[in-house]
C-alpha cells in the first residue's frame, strides 16, 4: 500500500473508531444502575424523576437515547459535574492546561532520556553502564507510580525540603495574565522570571515521577531494537566501507532501531495521560486527572463519561500521528493490517 | 615502519597479495569452544582470483571476515595465525603488514579502501532506511576527500575556517553546529559544491557496475531494486575505491542463475580492468572453477586441498574433494548412483585429534583417527597443490 | 571410539526413550535456560517468596474474624512506628497493622491476578483465533472492536468502568477483565496468521486433517508461547493496575489490600509517617517486578526466532 | 507415449491468477498471471521435472497440483486410464462432437481433482504428497517425529492404533532413518535428515504421486546427492511419479524424465530430457543451460547472460514473453508499445518528459510529450541501435504530431506451443517456421 492510502485509510477508520469508543462510554453509563444520575443534582420525587426522564428521552429505546446524547455532546452539552458544580464543558479548559502541562514536561524527560539511555546501553551491550540501565529500566516498568510518587514526596518534600508540592506559588501567578494555561510559557511571556522558576521548580517532582515508567519503557524498546539492528549484516557492510564506529552507530543502526521506538513512543502518551490521574493526587497537582479521581469516587457520571472520552480521542489522534511518522520512516514495510 | 614489521615483509614472496598462516578462529558457546576455522593457511597471488569452497558451515566466511577484523568479539576468539597484507597504493609506497595486528583505527583505514567486501544477501547488506547515493557516497566521503572536492571544483581553493568545515562535514564527522552552519549562506554553497562532487563520484561508480540510468537509481531505497541490481551496487561500492583485495562472501548465491551469469561476468570484467585480487569464496566448486584461478577447499574448519583450479577440478586428491566433485550430479553418472558422501559433518566443539573427515571417508586408514594431516604438497614437481590428507604422506 | 560417537550425534541408539520421556526432557531443557539467566532467578525466588507468603497467609499471622480480608484496628496503637511490638511494620493512622496487610494483600494480589489472567486468556484467545482463522469481513469487525478498546488508555478505562460499577473488589476484577482481553486477542490474531502460512500447516492440509485438527495440533500449540509470556507479564501488571484502582479508592474501604493501604497511609507522611505507604507500595513493586523478570527471561527462551535458530 | 501405462496427473490449460490490491479500499487493481496456462502430463512412475527462475510459477503449480490453491481456470486431472486421456484429448479438439459423452462425465466427476469431493477427494489427498524446500517450516517444531510420521496414519485410519509405531519405524527405515529417530524433535537433525522426514511423511499414505518443491535446493551438494539417491531408489521400488520442481538445471537433468521450462506463468518448451538437454530449442532454455556453471564441460565458455530484468508478470508482455530478454528477437515477435517504453529506462531525460500514455491496446499508444522536441527525439532514437533491430522493423506506423507520438504495431497472437525437430515442445517464432 502505498504511504498515502494508509495514511487515509487510517484517517477513514478514525470516525469508526471514536464512534465505538462513545458507544462504550455511553453502554457504561447504562450499565451502572440509573442512567438518570447524570442529570439529577438533588434528590427529586417521582414525579420529577418521570419529567427528567421524558426531558432527557430516557423513556425511549436506548439506541435514540445514544443518539439525543451524542447530538447533545456535538453541541457542546457534557453535562453537568457534581464534584465541580459546574457544567462540564466551562471546567475543562482550565483543567485542560494544567495536565497537558504536566503530560508534556513529562514525556520530554521520557523520550530524550529514553532514548539516549537506550543507546548508550545498546551501544554497550553487557558493559555495566548496560547492566546498570537495564535495572533501571526493567524496575521503571513495574514500579507503580502512587508509590514513586509518594517516595519522592517523603524524600524531597517532607525530609529535604527540596521541592514544593502543589501546581505554583499562587501569590506569583495571580499578577500574570494566563493566555495559554501552561504557567511556564505564561511566565515567559509575562516576562516574570521568578514566576518562571517557580513554575518549573513546582513541575520537576511530578514530571519526573510521571516520566520514570515512561523512560524505562521507551529505554527498553530503544535498547532491544538497537542490540537488533547491530546484528545486521548492513552494520558489518558499513563497517567493511572502513566507516567510524559512530558513524556506524548514529546514522546507520540507531536511525533504524528508532523506527519501532517510535510507535512505543505513541503509547507511551497514554501511559503517561493515565498516570495523571495518579500523579496529580499525590502532588495535588489542579488538573483533569484530579478532577476524574474525585469524579470517580463521588459517581460523578458526566464528568466520567467526558473525559474518558476526551482522553481517548486525544489518545487516538497522536497514534494516529505517530503511525504516520511510522510509515513515513520505515520505508521496508508493505503496509497493511 | 617499525623493526619488527620489517621480517614479516621479507616473508611475504613477491606474487602474494595476501598469505593467510594457521588462522584459528574459535567461537564461545554453551557447550564449549567451537572451532570454526582451526589452522587455515592459503595464499592469495596478486591479481588472480582465490576461489574459497566448502558447504555450510566449514568455516569459509568466518576467514574472509577475519581479513577485516569483522569477527564478533565476544563470542568470537582469534585464538592465533596471521594475515599478512601486501597494502600497495598507500601514500609511502607498498608495504606488508598483519591485519590481525592492527588496531582499529588501522584497519578502518584499510577497509573499503585497500580491502572491500561483497557480501553474500544484497537485500540486507544495505541499509534499508537510506538511498543508494548515500550509501555508496560514504565510501568516498570516508576514503576520497581530495577526490570529492576535486569533483567538486574546490581543491585548493579553502582555507582556514571554511575548510575545516568542509572536511568535517566530507567526513561525516559534522556535529550539530557545523551541519547547521553549512546549511545557511555563504557556506551552504559549498556544501551544495561539495554534494554535486559526491553525485558525480557516485554517479561514476554506479556507472561502472553498469547500472542503467545512475542518477536516478541513486537516489531510490534499496527495497525499489531487483536482487541483481543490489548486488551491483554492492559491487560499486566496493571496487569505488579500487581496492587491492575485493573479498567476494557468496555474492550470487542469492540470485537467479541468469542474472547470477551477469554478476559473475561483471565480477571478473572489472577484476581484470583493474588487475584486483580476490577471494571468491562460495559453496559451488563448479562456479568457482569457472571464474577463479586458485581453490582452496575448506572442511570442518581446515583446508583440506588447494591448487589451481584446473588441477583441483581434474585430479582431486582428497577424498572430500573428490566426493564433492562425485556429488555434482553429472552426464556421467547413472540415474540414482550419485557418490554421495554419507553421514554428517562432525561437531567442531572442541574436536579431538585426526582427521575431521575420517567418519565419512571411505579410504580411511587405521592411523587416520590419531594424527592430524598437514597440508602439504602433492609433489616435488608441483608445489602449488597441497594437499591434508595421510594418504599422501610418506 | 569416542570420536566416531561424537561424530555420530543423533544416531545414538537410545530406545528406551518413549515420547513422554522426551517431552519431559525437552521441558526441563527449557527451563533449565531459562534458569541460566541470573535475574530470571531473582525474580522466580521473589515470585515463590510471595507465593509463600500468599498461601500461608493464616499461619503467619492470625486471620482477623469474621472476614480474614479486612484489616484488623487495633485503635489504640493506631499510628506506632516500625518495630513496636506486635507491628513489626507499624500501624496507620487508623490502627491498621502494616505487616497483617502486607501478608494479606499478597493473598489478595494473587486471587486477583490468578482470576483476571485466567479470564482474560480464555477470552483473548478465543476471539484472537477467530479472528485469525475465519479472517476476511468477521476478522475486520472483530479488530475494529478491539482497537475501539484500545484506543482507551487502559487505567482510565478500567477507572471508568469500576467508578461506574460501583466501589468493590468483585468489580475491580470486572473491570480489568474488560480491559485486558484485548492484548490477548491481539497477541493470539497475529499469532495464528504468522503460524497459517507455515509449511507445516500446508502439509497436514495436504494429509487431508481437518481444519479442527490443524488449529488444535499445529496452530494453538505453536503460537501459543506469547500468550504465556504475556500471561506472566500480565500476573504483575494486573496487580499493579489494580492496586492502583484500589488507592485510587475503588475497593471496599479497609481491605486487606497493598493499594489500600498505602492510600491509608498517605494521611501520615506530611507528619513525617512514612512507613504505612512505604511498605505495601514496595510489596506491590516487587511483586511487578518478580513477574517481570520471569516473563522477561521466558520470552527469551520462547522466542520463536530463537527457537528456530537453536 | 506409451498406451500401456495410466497417466497419474495431467494438467490442462491451468491458470492460477492473483489479485492485486491497493489503495484505501483495498480494491482488486489487476491480476497476477502466476501460472497462465499450462498443459503437461505426468505418467505412472514418471518424473517430470519443473524449471524456472524464481517467480515463473513453478511454486504455484506445484501448490495447484497438491490441491493447495484453488485453479482460476482449467482442470487437473488425475490417474487416467489411456482410453480416458484419449477420449479426453478428443473431446478438447472436436468438442462440438462429443463422441462418448458419458465417459467425458465420468472423468470429469471423478478425476477432476477441482470437481471431486467427499471419498475421491480423500482418496486423492492420499495419493498426492508433497515435500517442500525448508524442511524447517515443513516440520512442526512442537512435534516429535513419530508424531509427524505417523500422522497421516492416523488422519487416514491406515492402520490399527497397536501397528501405528511399527508402521512408522518401517517408514523411517525406508529413508534412512532409524527407529532410534523416532522420539525426537526436529531440530535435533541435520537438514538433510529433516528431509529425510518430510519424504517419510510423504510416503506414509503410499500415494502415486509426490510433489517435490525445490526438495534439495536448501542442502549441501553432498547431501543433495544423499537425497536424490533416496528419491530415485523410493521411485523403483514404488513406481511414485514425481513432480520436480527445481531452478537447478543439473539436478533437473539427473532425475526427470520429461522436463517442463517456465518463463513467466508459461510453458516455453517442454520435452524428453536428452532432447532438452541436447538440442534446446527456445532461446530462453538455451540461457538457462549456459547460465549454469555446472552443465557446461567447457570451463572457458562464456556464460550466456540475459539483458534486461523480467517484466512485470501483472501485465505480462503479450506475443512471445520472452522476447524483451532475447538475444535472438524477430521482427515478428509481437512487439508492443510497454516495449519502447521499457527501452526508454536509458535515456532519462526523455521518459521525464512523458506527460502521458494514452494506450488503446497494446500495439497503438499516443505519447504525450511536455515538449515537440522531446517527441521528435524519440522518434531519433528510436530510429538508432538503442533500438533492437527487430523491433524498429515491427513498427507499423510511428508520427510525431506536435508534443504527440503516435505509435502502432502489427498485433500478434500469443505464439503457441509447437512440436520442433527433436519432438519437444517449444514456444518461439523460430520454431513456428
Amino acid at each position: 500500500m502505498q504511504i498515502r492510502d494508509y495514511i487515509i485509510r487510517r484517517l477513514m477508520i478514525l470516525p469508526i473508531l471514536i464512534i465505538g469508543t462513545s458507544i462504550i462510554v455511553f453502554a457504561l453509563t447504562r450499565i451502572g444502575g440509573s442512567p438518570i444520575g447524570i442529570y439529577l443534582s438533588h434528590e427529586m420525587s417521582p414525579a420529577e424523576v418521570q419529567e427528567m426522564k421524558e426531558r432527557f428521552h430516557l423513556d425511549k429505546p436506548v439506541p435514540v437515547q445514544y443518539f439525543y446524547w451524542i447530538k447533545g455532546v456535538s453541541q457542546g452539552d457534557l453535562g453537568w459535574s457534581g464534584v465541580a458544580s459546574a457544567p462540564v464543558v466551562d471546567v475543562f479548559p482550565k483543567k485542560f492546561a494544567a495536565t497537558m502541562e504536566l503530560a508534556i514536561a513529562a514525556g520530554i524527560v521520557a523520550v530524550s532520556l529514553g532514548i539516549a539511555m537506550g543507546t548508550f546501553a545498546g551501544a554497550r551491550r553487557n558493559k555495566i553502564s548496560d547492566h546498570i540501565i537495564r535495572v533501571v529500566s526493567v524496575s521503571g516498568a513495574s514500579m507503580p507510580l502512587f508509590w514513586f510518587a509518594i517516595l519522592l514526596l517523603i524524600i524531597f518534600w517532607v525530609w529535604l525540603g527540596w521541592f514544593p508540592i502543589g501546581r505554583s506559588d499562587p501569590n506569583l501567578f495571580e499578577a500574570i495574565p494566563h493566555p495559554t494555561g501552561f504557567y511556564t510559557i505564561d511566565a515567559l511571556l509575562a516576562g516574570n522570571f521568578s514566576a518562571f522558576r517557580d513554575a518549573i521548580w513546582h513541575l520537576i517532582m511530578p514530571a519526573v515521577a510521571l516520566g520514570y515508567g515512561a523512560t524505562a519503557i521507551i529505554a527498553r524498546m530503544m535498547r532491544s531494537s538497537l542490540i537488533e539492528e547491530l546484528q545486521e549484516d548492513y552494520v558489518d557492510a558499513a563497517k567493511a566501507k572502513g566507516l567510524a564506529e559512530r558513524v556506524v552507530l548514529k546514522k546507520h543502526a540507531r536511525r533504524n532501531a528508532l523506527v519501532p521506538t517510535v510507535t512505543v513512543i505513541g503509547l507511551t502518551f497514554g501511559f503517561l495521560l493515565q498516570g495523571t490521574v495518579v500523579a496529580e493526587i499525590i502532588f495535588r497537582w489542579p488538573g483533569l486527572g484530579r478532577w476524574m479521581a474525585s469524579a470517580v469516587l463521588r459517581g460523578d457520571q458526566a464528568t466520567i463519561m467526558a473525559y474518558v472520552m476526551f482522553t481517548s480521542i486525544l489518545f487516538l489522534f497522536v497514534n494516529l500521528v505517530v503511525d504516520i511518522i511510522y510509515a513515513y520512516l520505515d520505508r521496508r514495510v508493505v503496509l497493511g493490517d | 615502519m617499525s623493526p619488527d614489521n620489517l621480517d614479516i615483509q621479507n616473508s611475504l614472496d613477491k606474487d602474494l597479495i595476501a598469505s593467510v598462516t594457521d588462522l584459528k578462529v574459535y567461537f564461545e558457546s554453551k557447550q564449549g569452544m567451537v572451532h570454526s576455522v582451526d589452522g587455515v593457511s592459503f595464499d592469495i597471488v596478486d591479481g588472480e582470483m582465490m576461489g574459497l569452497v566448502g558447504e555450510t558451515g566449514c568455516g569459509k566466511s568466518v576467514t574472509a571476515r577475519t581479513f577485516m577484523q569483522l569477527v564478533q568479539s565476544p563470542p568470537g576468539v582469534l585464538a592465533g595465525g596471521n594475515i599478512k597484507f601486501r597494502s600497495k597504493n598507500i601514500k609511502n609506497g607498498s608495504q606488508v603488514i598483519d591485519l590481525l595486528d592492527l588496531s582499529e583505527n588501522q584497519i578502518r583505514e584499510l577497509r573499503g579502501e585497500r580491502i572491500a567486501m561483497i557480501f553474500q544477501d544484497p537485500g540486507k547488506a544495505l541499509n534499508p532506511g537510506l538511498t543508494i547515493r548515500t550509501q555508496v557516497a560514504e565510501v568516498f566521503q570516508e576514503h576520497r576527500e581530495n577526490d570529492v572536492l576535486e569533483k567538486a571544483g574546490l581543491k585548493n581553493k579553502l582555507s582556514g575556517v571554511t575548510e575545516y568545515f568542509v572536511k568535517k562535514y566530507i567526513k561525516q564527522e559534522a556535529g550539530f553546529l557545523v551541519t547547521t552552519l553549512l546549511k545557511i549562506p555563504p557556506l551552504s554553497t559549498y556544501k551544495k559544491k561539495i554534494d554535486s562532487g559526491i553525485n558525480r563520484l557516485v554517479a561514476e561508480a554506479l556507472e561502472e557496475t553498469q547500472i542503467p540510468n545512475p542518477t536516478k537509481v541513486m537516489e531510490r531505497y534499496p527495497h525499489e531494486l531487483s536482487g541483481g541490481m543490489k548486488q551491483r551496487v554492492m559491487i560499486a561500492q566496493a571496487i569505488a575505491c579500487n581496492p587491492d583485495l575485493l573479498i567476494a562472501d557468496e555474492p550470487t548465491t542469492a540470485l537467479d542463475v541468469t542474472v547470477q551469469a551477469r554478476v559473475l561476468d561483471l565480477i571478473k570484467e572489472l577484476q581484470k580492468r583493474h588487475k584486483t585480487s580476490v577471494l571468491y569464496i562460495s559453496h559451488d566448486l563448479s562456479l568457482v572453477r569457472r571464474i577463479c584461478d586458485r581453490i582452496a577447499v575448506m572442511y570442518a574448519g581446515q583446508i583440506v586441498e588447494t591448487g589451481d583450479a584446473e588441477t583441483i577440478f581434474n585430479q582431486p586428491k582428497h577424498p572430500y574433494t573428490q566426493g564433492l566433485i562425485n556429488a555434482l550430479p553429472s552426464m556421467s553418472h547413472e540415474r540414482g548412483k550419485l557418490e554421495a558422501i554419507e553421514g554428517i559433518v562432525p561437531e567442531l566443539i572442541e574436536p579431538e585429534p585426526g582427521c575431521r573427515f575420517v567418519s565419512r571417508c571411505m579410504r580411511r586408514k587405521a592411523n587416520c583417527e590419531e594424527i592430524d594431516p598437514k597440508l602439504k604438497p602433492i609433489s616435488e614437481v608441483d608445489k602449488s597443490h597441497k594437499v591434508a590428507c595421510l594418504l599422501y604422506e610418506a | 571410539m569416542k570420536k566416531n560417537a561424537q561424530n555420530a550425534g543423533i544416531d545414538e541408539v537410545n530406545f528406551n526413550d518413549s515420547a513422554f520421556k522426551v517431552r519431559l526432557k525437552r521441558n526441563l531443557e527449557i527451563l533449565s535456560n531459562v534458569l541460566a539467566n541470573p535475574t530470571t532467578v531473582l525474580g522466580l525466588i521473589v515470585v515463590i517468596f510471595m507465593l509463600a507468603m500468599a498461601i500461608f497467609a493464616p499461619v503467619i499471622t492470625e486471620p482477623n474474624t469474621p472476614d480474614p480480608y479486612q484489616m484488623p484496628r487495633d485503635w489504640k496503637a493506631a499510628r506506632s512506628a516500625p518495630l513496636t511490638p506486635g507491628h513489626i511494620l507499624g500501624t496507620t493512622n487508623r490502627g491498621g497493622d502494616v505487616f497483617y496487610g502486607v501478608v494479606w494483600g499478597a493473598r489478595t494480589s494473587l486471587k486477583l491476578s490468578i482470576l483476571v489472567v485466567t479470564l482474560t486468556v480464555v477470552l483473548g484467545v478465543v476471539i484472537g483465533s477467530v479472528a485469525g482463522i475465519v479472517g476476511g469481513k468477521v476478522d475486520e469487525i472483530l479488530m475494529r472492536i478491539v482497537d475501539v478498546f484500545l484506543s482507551i488508555p487502559e487505567l482510565i478505562f478500567a477507572l471508568a468502568i469500576a467508578a461506574i460499577l460501583g466501589p468493590s473488589f468483585t468489580n475491580i476484577i470486572l473491570a480489568l477483565v474488560i480491559v485486558f482481553w484485548v492484548k490477548y486477542a491481539r497477541i493470539m490474531r497475529a499469532q495464528v496468521i504468522r503460524i497459517k502460512q507455515r509449511e507445516y500447516v500446508d502439509a497436514a492440509k495436504i494429509m487431508g486433517a481437518s481444519k479442527l485438527q490443524i488449529y488444535l495440533k499445529d496452530i494453538l500449540p505453536n503460537s501459543f508461547s506469547p500468550v504465556m509470556v504475556q500471561a506472566t507479564l500480565d500476573m504483575g501488571n494486573i496487580v499493579l493496575v489494580g492496586a492502583t484502582l484500589s488507592f485510587i479508592g475503588l475497593s471496599e474501604a479497609g481491605i486487606a489490600e497493598w493499594g489500600v493501604l498505602v492510600s491509608e497511609g498517605q494521611a501520615g507522611i506530611s507528619a513525617g509517617r512514612w512507613w504505612a505507604s512505604t511498605f505495601p507500595g514496595l510489596m506491590v513493586f516487587l511483586w511487578a517486578l518478580a513477574f517481570n523478570l520471569v516473563g522477561d527471561g521466558l520470552r527469551d527462551v520462547l522466542d520463536p526466532r530463537t527457537e528456530t535458530k537453536r | 507415449m506409451s498406451n500401456s501405462k495410466n497417466t497419474i496427473l495431467s494438467l490442462r490449460n491451468v491458470k492460477k491468477h492473483f489479485p492485486i490490491k491497493e489503495g484505501v479500499f483495498q480494491n482488486v487493481v489487476g491480476q497476477v498471471h502466476a501460472v497462465d496456462g499450462v498443459s503437461f502430463d505426468i505418467g505412472a512412475g514418471e518424473t517430470v521435472g519443473l524449471v524456472g527462475e524464481s517467480g515463473c510459477g513453478k511454486t504455484t503449480i506445484g501448490r495447484c497440483v497438491s490441491g493447495l490453491e484453488p485453479l482460476t481456470n482449467g482442470d487437473i486431472f488425475f490417474d487416467l486410464t489411456p482410453e480416458k486421456l484419449l477420449a479426453l484429448e478428443d473431446f478438447e479438439k472436436h468438442q462440438s462432437e462429443i463422441k462418448n459423452k458419458h465417459l467425458i462425465d465420468e472423468i470429469q466427476s471423478t478425476s477432476n481433482i477441482s470437481k471431486i469431493e467427499g471419498d475421491d477427494f480423500y482418496n486423492y489427498r492420499r495419493n498426492c504428497q508433497m515435500v517442500f524446500q525448508d524442511s524447517f517450516s515443513s516440520l512442526s517444531p512442537r512435534q516429535l517425529v513419530s508424531d509427524i510420521v505417523s500422522r497421516p496414519l492416523k488422519i487416514h485410519k491406515v492402520c490399527a492404533d497397536n501397528e501405528l509405531i511399527p508402521r512408522t519405524i518401517e517408514l523411517l527405515e525406508q529413508v534412512g532413518l532409524g527407529k532410534q529417530h523416532l522420539y525426537r524433535f526436529p531440530h535435533q537433525f541435520s537438514g538433510g535428515q529433516r528431509q529425510r522426514i518430510s519424504i517419510a511423511r510423504a510416503l506414509a499414505l503410499d500415494p502415486k504421486l509426490i510433489v517435490l518443491d525445490e526438495p534439495t535446493s536448501a542442502l549441501d551438494v553432498s547431501v543433495q546427492a544423499q537425497i536424490l539417491n533416496l528419491l530415485h531408489d523410493l521411485q523403483k521400488q514404488r513406481g511414485l511419479s514425481y513432480l520436480f520442481i527445481t531452478h537447478n538445471l543439473s539436478v533437473i537433468r539427473h532425475m526427470a524424465d520429461k522436463i517442463v521450462v517456465m518463463y513467466l506463468g508459461k510453458v516455453v518448451e517442454a520435452g524428453k530430457t536428452e532432447d532438452i538437454f541436447s538440442n534446446p530449442q527456445h532461446p530462453y532454455t538455451k540461457a538457462l543451460l549456459a547460465a549454469s556453471p555446472d552443465l557446461s564441460e567447457d570451463v572457458m565458455s562464456d556464460m550466456a547472460a540475459l539483458d534486461g530484468p523480467i517484466p512485470d508478470p501483472a501485465r505480462p508482455p503479450q506475443g512471445c514473453s520472452f522476447r524483451t530478454r532475447c538475444p535472438v528477437s524477430r521482427t515478428e515477435c509481437g512487439w508492443e508499445v510497454d516495449d519502447i517504453i521499457r527501452r526508454l529506462e536509458h535515456h532519462e531525460t526523455l521518459i521525464d518528459s512523458i506527460k502521458s500514455v494514452h494506450q488503446p491496446d497494446a500495439f497503438n499508444a499516443k505519447l504525450t510529450f511536455e515538449t515537440s522536441l522531446s517527441a521528435i527525439e524519440l522518434k531519433d532514437v528510436i530510429g538508432t541501435n538503442d533500438i533492437p533491430k527487430q523491433m524498429r522493423k515491427a513498427i507499423k506506423k510511428i508520427e510525431v504530431d506536435g508534443n504527440d507520438v503516435n505509435i502502432s504495431f502489427d498485433p500478434v497472437q500469443t505464439v503457441p506451443l509447437v512440436q520442433s525437430d527433436n519432438g519437444s515442445l517449444s514456444r518461439c517464432v523460430l520454431a513456428n517456421k
